[in-house]
């Protein structure tokens, strides 16, 4: 086990990325398929960062990506949460398994 | 770069090791830190329970120590005393986990506030981006704690104190911002030191838009504290106690710890963003008594006395006024704080381009022509809040004055 | 074994036990702490890669603002307790999940294993939030724009789809 | 900020919206329903979608309790209706009783003592309903300085009757104890104590802009609205009703006293909101202040209580029905007497009672915390709303 290097972050970050598609496709509840989709940003931003740490430090342009990916994720909440708040108002559930109505 | 432990570095030399270092600023840090937040939660309590009662016209605790000193802390054997009770549906493992996120979200806070010159556990150089990030670490224990009681009114609690904690971040925020903006640092000591000298170079007195900031950051601040008139959250009238109502004994002991120990924290962040920190504001008082020992606790004196007026303003503020209306709150902070916050941060670097503060004289001076020109705009502000204040109360309600007259 | 080789272990514990947790997790709320404790230590892995700032940023914007908001959401959305814990998954989505997410693991680990990263001699960062800034006004000053442009509109766009519409039915 | 609650229907959230409507059990344990008063709301999110009034936890058989003890002993029982007036209560029994006499003649000065124990009584009662609402609203310290001032009415009360909140004092015939001199300087006093303080609830409350916020425009009561439910006093005329048994149906020696009758005008919002019917009681506190210093200046020697009843009192077959103005609207007693020293029927109208019944009407569409705004408001006391 030698020092800490980038495929030590990598791995972290694959793990990380398997576990939020798995969340996604497991969950039913919206809100649980959002923080599913919150584990794979944050997985593609630490391989950003590792790769900006270890590639190029003296460059910025990994930090700089994920400073967008969480403004990103910031706004993909929002917009999710308004969204799943009006579906829940409008058909009582919360469910994407159960907001079919536009399958016929 | 900075160095991170900057009294562990004094205790123990250079030479020292990792674990060394990390054992010694657990033990120089951890148990201080820990002690003083419990002192001032102790004081704190204490100081709420007097000045309520005087502002009430009573005395308040009497009985156990002189005039009442030692109540707190029989209170707080009472409540380690009391049975611990979990109600029954609750979340078991979120409901004990909560009390201690809540407190550990408050007591991280401590780590880049200065008690002192060199008296602070890691000046971080964005020291100032740190408390706003966790500022809100608090108010996650809060929801948990709401939710996990399985009580309607404790989960209206939680809601509450989410909307509140969030929305307050942003006008706090753009205080924060308008301060960094002029100091140029987001350290904590930097910014302190760039407050030396004669009371004109604080930060309050910087330029007249730094006031508005100020009182901005000190509303916002009374919100994240969830203190009146923000006490939505544990309105007792409305929701019993709020999220803390299913709490007993030790853990609501600690709410109660991490609300007051929160006060200190945003109060002491005013103390050094805009009252000068450590410094007297009488420059040759501070050139006199110096650096060294002597500087350490003289200015750990000036900070925590600074820290504790304004918490006990804060206490004032409670044991006056009413409660507002969620969405009074909420207009308050998106209609007129969020505006003015951003007017206050244009306006105030607008003026520092035009208006630069002069080179910041160590020892002595100060008192410059900006001085003299916010001391206009502040003198006429203070004349027309005071003129309209008059008015006010002539015009208050004139049948009851008229009745109690005849 | 120095410092921040223990660190890192704890730190990518903290980030990857959690997240295993989240796909085993029954409760909503739980399911949003163990998110929580994840997040967390994916900041402690920014601060262990020199990005002290992102860090920060990261408890700010994930566990202030995301977190806040999801649990918020949560408590919006999900009243009934019952109705919550019950059947959340069944068990062929999650026998689909499982296999296909491991599949993933095993692909992304592979090509880890596999590919000759380009490594620099690990250096010393200095400070980054200087850095960052200069770097979003200058290069990125478009993007930058354009996330805040975003931003106005995501603002306006949740506001508008989230509020109470009392003449609909 | 301000905008004003509608009371109509058609501003409260349309049901059939599928939303996250809860069920909330305000009470019987609830800091601001005023004693155990349930309301079962129904909230979506924080507005009130529809509320449900329970009432009778407190429920003590007072009229049954009248029909098997003597009338002076039941007199002990109208204490505990509204016990913050206890000596309204006692005043509309025992004149109740009177009534069921012919020519019965009260002396001078039980009058006069009557006059201003209920006034002292009711300025005791608004200040607290005046604290508690400040505590309802979220501020504590009123509250406290209305129990300074309260304690000193209670004092007095406690020199003149022995007894600090169930008098039993005004009896059938008269008062029960007379009061001396010192006693009467003790009102005087507190008299000149008071006015000035008064002043002290406008700074701490009535000019509060984050109190005035909370009060206008909430919970507007209409004035046919108001008529329609029979609700009566201090709720009544913050509608702009000007009617005060006092001056419209004078009772005991009401009309030789000179004082106003303080209606809401809506002056900081819609008329017959919760600031208009708070305003009403502190005008009304200086208005009973008023009237005692005019009772306490011409109050005459003479006997404290009416020679004609003496022992048992065995009323005349008949009834007799009396109201009076208390603190919280107009208390009714009805009672017959069939010749026996036992009530044969006693029936109360209490205030609280219809006041308090209109709350679901004009709480559709508030906040929770409106809700207990408007509680507050309508200043209600349930051991006299469940007798």
């Amino acid at each position: 086990m030698g020092p800490i290097g980038l495929t030590h972050y990598l791995v972290v970050a694959a793990l990380m990325f398997a576990l939020g598609v798995a969340v996604v496709l497991t969950r039913r509840n919206a809100i649980a398929v959002l923080c599913g989709l919150e584990l794979m940003l944050n997985a593609a931003a630490l391989n950003f960062v590792a790769f900006n740490r270890f590639g190029s430090p003296e460059r910025m342009d990994g930090q700089v990506f994920t400073v967008f990916i969480m403004t990103l994720a910031a706004a993909e909440a929002a917009t999710i949460l308004a969204i799943v708040l009006n579906i829940y108002h409008s058909m009582n559930t919360v469910r994407v398994d159960e907001v079919d109505s536009m399958k016929e | 770069m900075t160095t991170p432990y900057t009294l562990v570095d004094w205790v123990l030399g250079d030479g020292a090791g990792w674990l060394a270092r990390f054992i010694g600023a657990i033990l120089v840090w951890a148990v201080p830190i820990t002690g003083f937040v419990s002192f001032v939660g102790l004081l704190s309590i204490w100081l709420e329970r007097k000045i309520s009662a005087h502002i009430q016209c009573r005395l308040g605790p009497m009985e156990v120590g002189p005039h009442g000193a030692l109540q707190t802390v029989a209170d707080g054997v009472k409540l380690l005393a009391k049975e611990d009770i979990i109600p029954a549906d609750a979340d078991r493992i979120l409901f004990a986990f909560a009390p201690m996120l809540a407190f550990a979200g408050t007591i991280v806070g401590f780590a880049v506030v200065p008690f002192g010159p060199g008296l602070i556990v890691a000046d971080l150089d964005i020291g100032l981006f740190y408390l706003a990030a966790v500022g809100s670490l608090e108010a996650i224990g809060v929801i948990a704690a709401g939710w996990a009681s399985n009580n309607k009114w404790s989960l209206f609690g939680s809601v509450r104190a989410a909307t509140q904690v969030v929305s307050y971040e942003i006008p706090m925020g753009l205080a924060f911002v308008t301060i960094a903006a002029l100091a140029g640092t987001l350290s904590m000591v930097g910014i302190v030191e760039q407050q030396q000298g004669w009371i004109a170079n604080w930060f309050l007195f910087r330029n007249p838009f730094t006031w508005v900031a100020f009182i901005i950051y000190y509303i916002a601040a009374l919100a994240e504290c969830k203190r009146a008139p923000f006490d939505l959250p544990e309105a007792e009238s409305e929701l019993v106690s709020g999220f803390h109502t299913e709490y007993s004994g030790m853990r609501f002991a600690i709410f109660f710890l991490a609300e007051y120990a929160q006060m200190y924290v945003v109060s002491a962040v005013a103390a050094v963003l805009f009252l000068g920190g450590w410094y007297t504001g009488i420059a040759p008082l501070d050139a006199a008594i110096g650096g060294g020992t002597a500087g350490m606790v003289v200015g750990a004196g000036v900070i925590v006395t600074k820290s504790f007026l304004l918490v006990c303003v804060q206490m004032w503020l409670r044991w006056t006024l009413p409660r507002i209306r969620l969405d009074q709150m909420m207009y308050l902070c998106l209609k007129v704080l969020m505006p003015f916050g951003m007017l206050t941060l244009v306006g105030s670097t607008v003026w520092e381009h035009f208006l630069p503060s002069p080179a910041i004289v160590k020892d002595g001076g100060g008192w410059t022509g900006n001085t003299v020109m916010t001391g206009v705009v502040v003198a006429a502000i203070g004349t027309v809040a005071l003129v309209a204040y008059v008015r006010s109360v002539i015009r208050a309600t004139p049948s009851l004055r008229a009745a109690s007259n005849s | 074994m120095d410092w921040s080789t223990i660190m890192w272990w704890v730190m990518a514990a903290v980030t990857v036990i959690p997240a295993v947790m989240i796909v085993l997790s029954k409760d909503i709320v739980r399911l949003a702490f163990w998110l929580l404790a994840s997040l967390t230590g994916v900041a402690g892995l920014y601060i262990l890669l020199g990005a002290d700032f992102l860090g920060f940023t990261q408890v700010l914007v994930y566990i202030g603002g995301i977190m806040v908001l999801i649990l918020f959401g949560i408590m919006m959305t999900n009243r009934d307790a019952v109705l919550m814990r019950r059947g959340e998954t069944t068990g062929g989505a999650m026998l689909t999940g499982v296999v296909i997410a491991a599949a993933t693991a095993l692909a992304l680990l592979k090509v880890v294993k596999d590919t000759k990263w380009k490594e620099a001699a690990p250096v010393e960062m200095p400070a980054t939030t200087a850095r960052v800034g200069e770097a979003l006004l200058t290069d990125y000053v478009l993007p930058f724009e354009l996330v805040s442009v975003l931003l106005l509109i995501v603002l306006c766009g949740a506001a508008y789809i989230a509020r109470r519409r009392p003449e609909e039915t | 900020m301000n905008a004003p609650h509608t009371n109509s229907p058609e501003a409260a959230p349309t049901s059939d919206v599928r939303s996250e409507e809860m069920l909330l059990n305000m009470g019987p344990q609830h800091p601001s329903t005023h004693g155990v008063f349930r309301v079962v709301i129904r909230t979506d999110g924080e507005i009130v979608l529809d509320s449900e009034s329970h009432v009778g936890y407190l429920h003590r058989c007072f009229e049954k309790h009248c029909e098997s003890v003597s009338f002076l002993q039941s007199v002990l029982y109208t204490d505990r209706l509204d016990y913050l007036t206890s000596m309204g209560n006692n005043l509309a029994f025992s004149m109740a009783v009177e009534r069921l006499y012919p020519d019965l003649k009260i002396p001078e000065r039980a009058e006069h003592i009557r006059v201003i124990c209920a006034e002292l009584n009711r300025i005791a009662s608004h200040l607290l309903a005046i604290g508690t609402y400040g505590m309802d609203i979220g501020a504590i310290t009123p509250f406290l300085y209305c129990f300074r001032d309260r304690e000193k009415i209670l004092s007095i009360f406690e020199s003149i009757c022995g007894q600090r909140l169930n008098y039993n004092y005004v009896r059938p015939g008269g008062v029960a104890y007379d009061i001396d001199d010192s006693m009467i300087a003790a009102i005087k006093d507190f008299c000149g104590y008071f006015r000035p303080k008064a002043q002290e609830y406008d700074d701490l409350l009535s000019n509060n802009d984050i109190f005035v916020r909370r009060t206008a425009n909430v919970g507007v009561l209409p004035k046919d609205l108001a008529i329609s439910y029979g609700v009566t006093g201090p709720s009544l005329r913050g509608s702009g009703l000007k009617r005060d048994l006092r001056r419209d149906a004078p009772y005991s020696i009401y009309d030789r006293f000179k004082f106003d009758i303080p209606v809401g005008t809506g002056e900081k919002g819609t008329l017959g909101d919760c600031y208009d019917r708070y305003m009403v009681r502190v005008r009304e506190m200086i208005e009973s202040l008023k009237i005692v210093e005019q009772a306490v200046a011409q109050i005459p020697d003479g006997p404290f209580k009416s020679e004609q009843l003496k022992g048992k009192l065995r009323p005349p077959k008949g009834e007799s029905f009396v109201r009076v103005e208390n603190s919280r609207g107009e208390l009714g007693f009805y009672v017959i007497s069939d010749g026996k020293d036992v009530a044969a029927r006693v029936k109360c109208r209490a205030p609280s009672f219809h006041n308090i019944s209109l709350l679901s009407d004009i709480s559709k569409g508030c906040m929770i915390a409106d809700m207990v705004a408007i509680i507050g408001s309508l200043d209600i006391v349930m051991g006299e709303v469940d007798r």
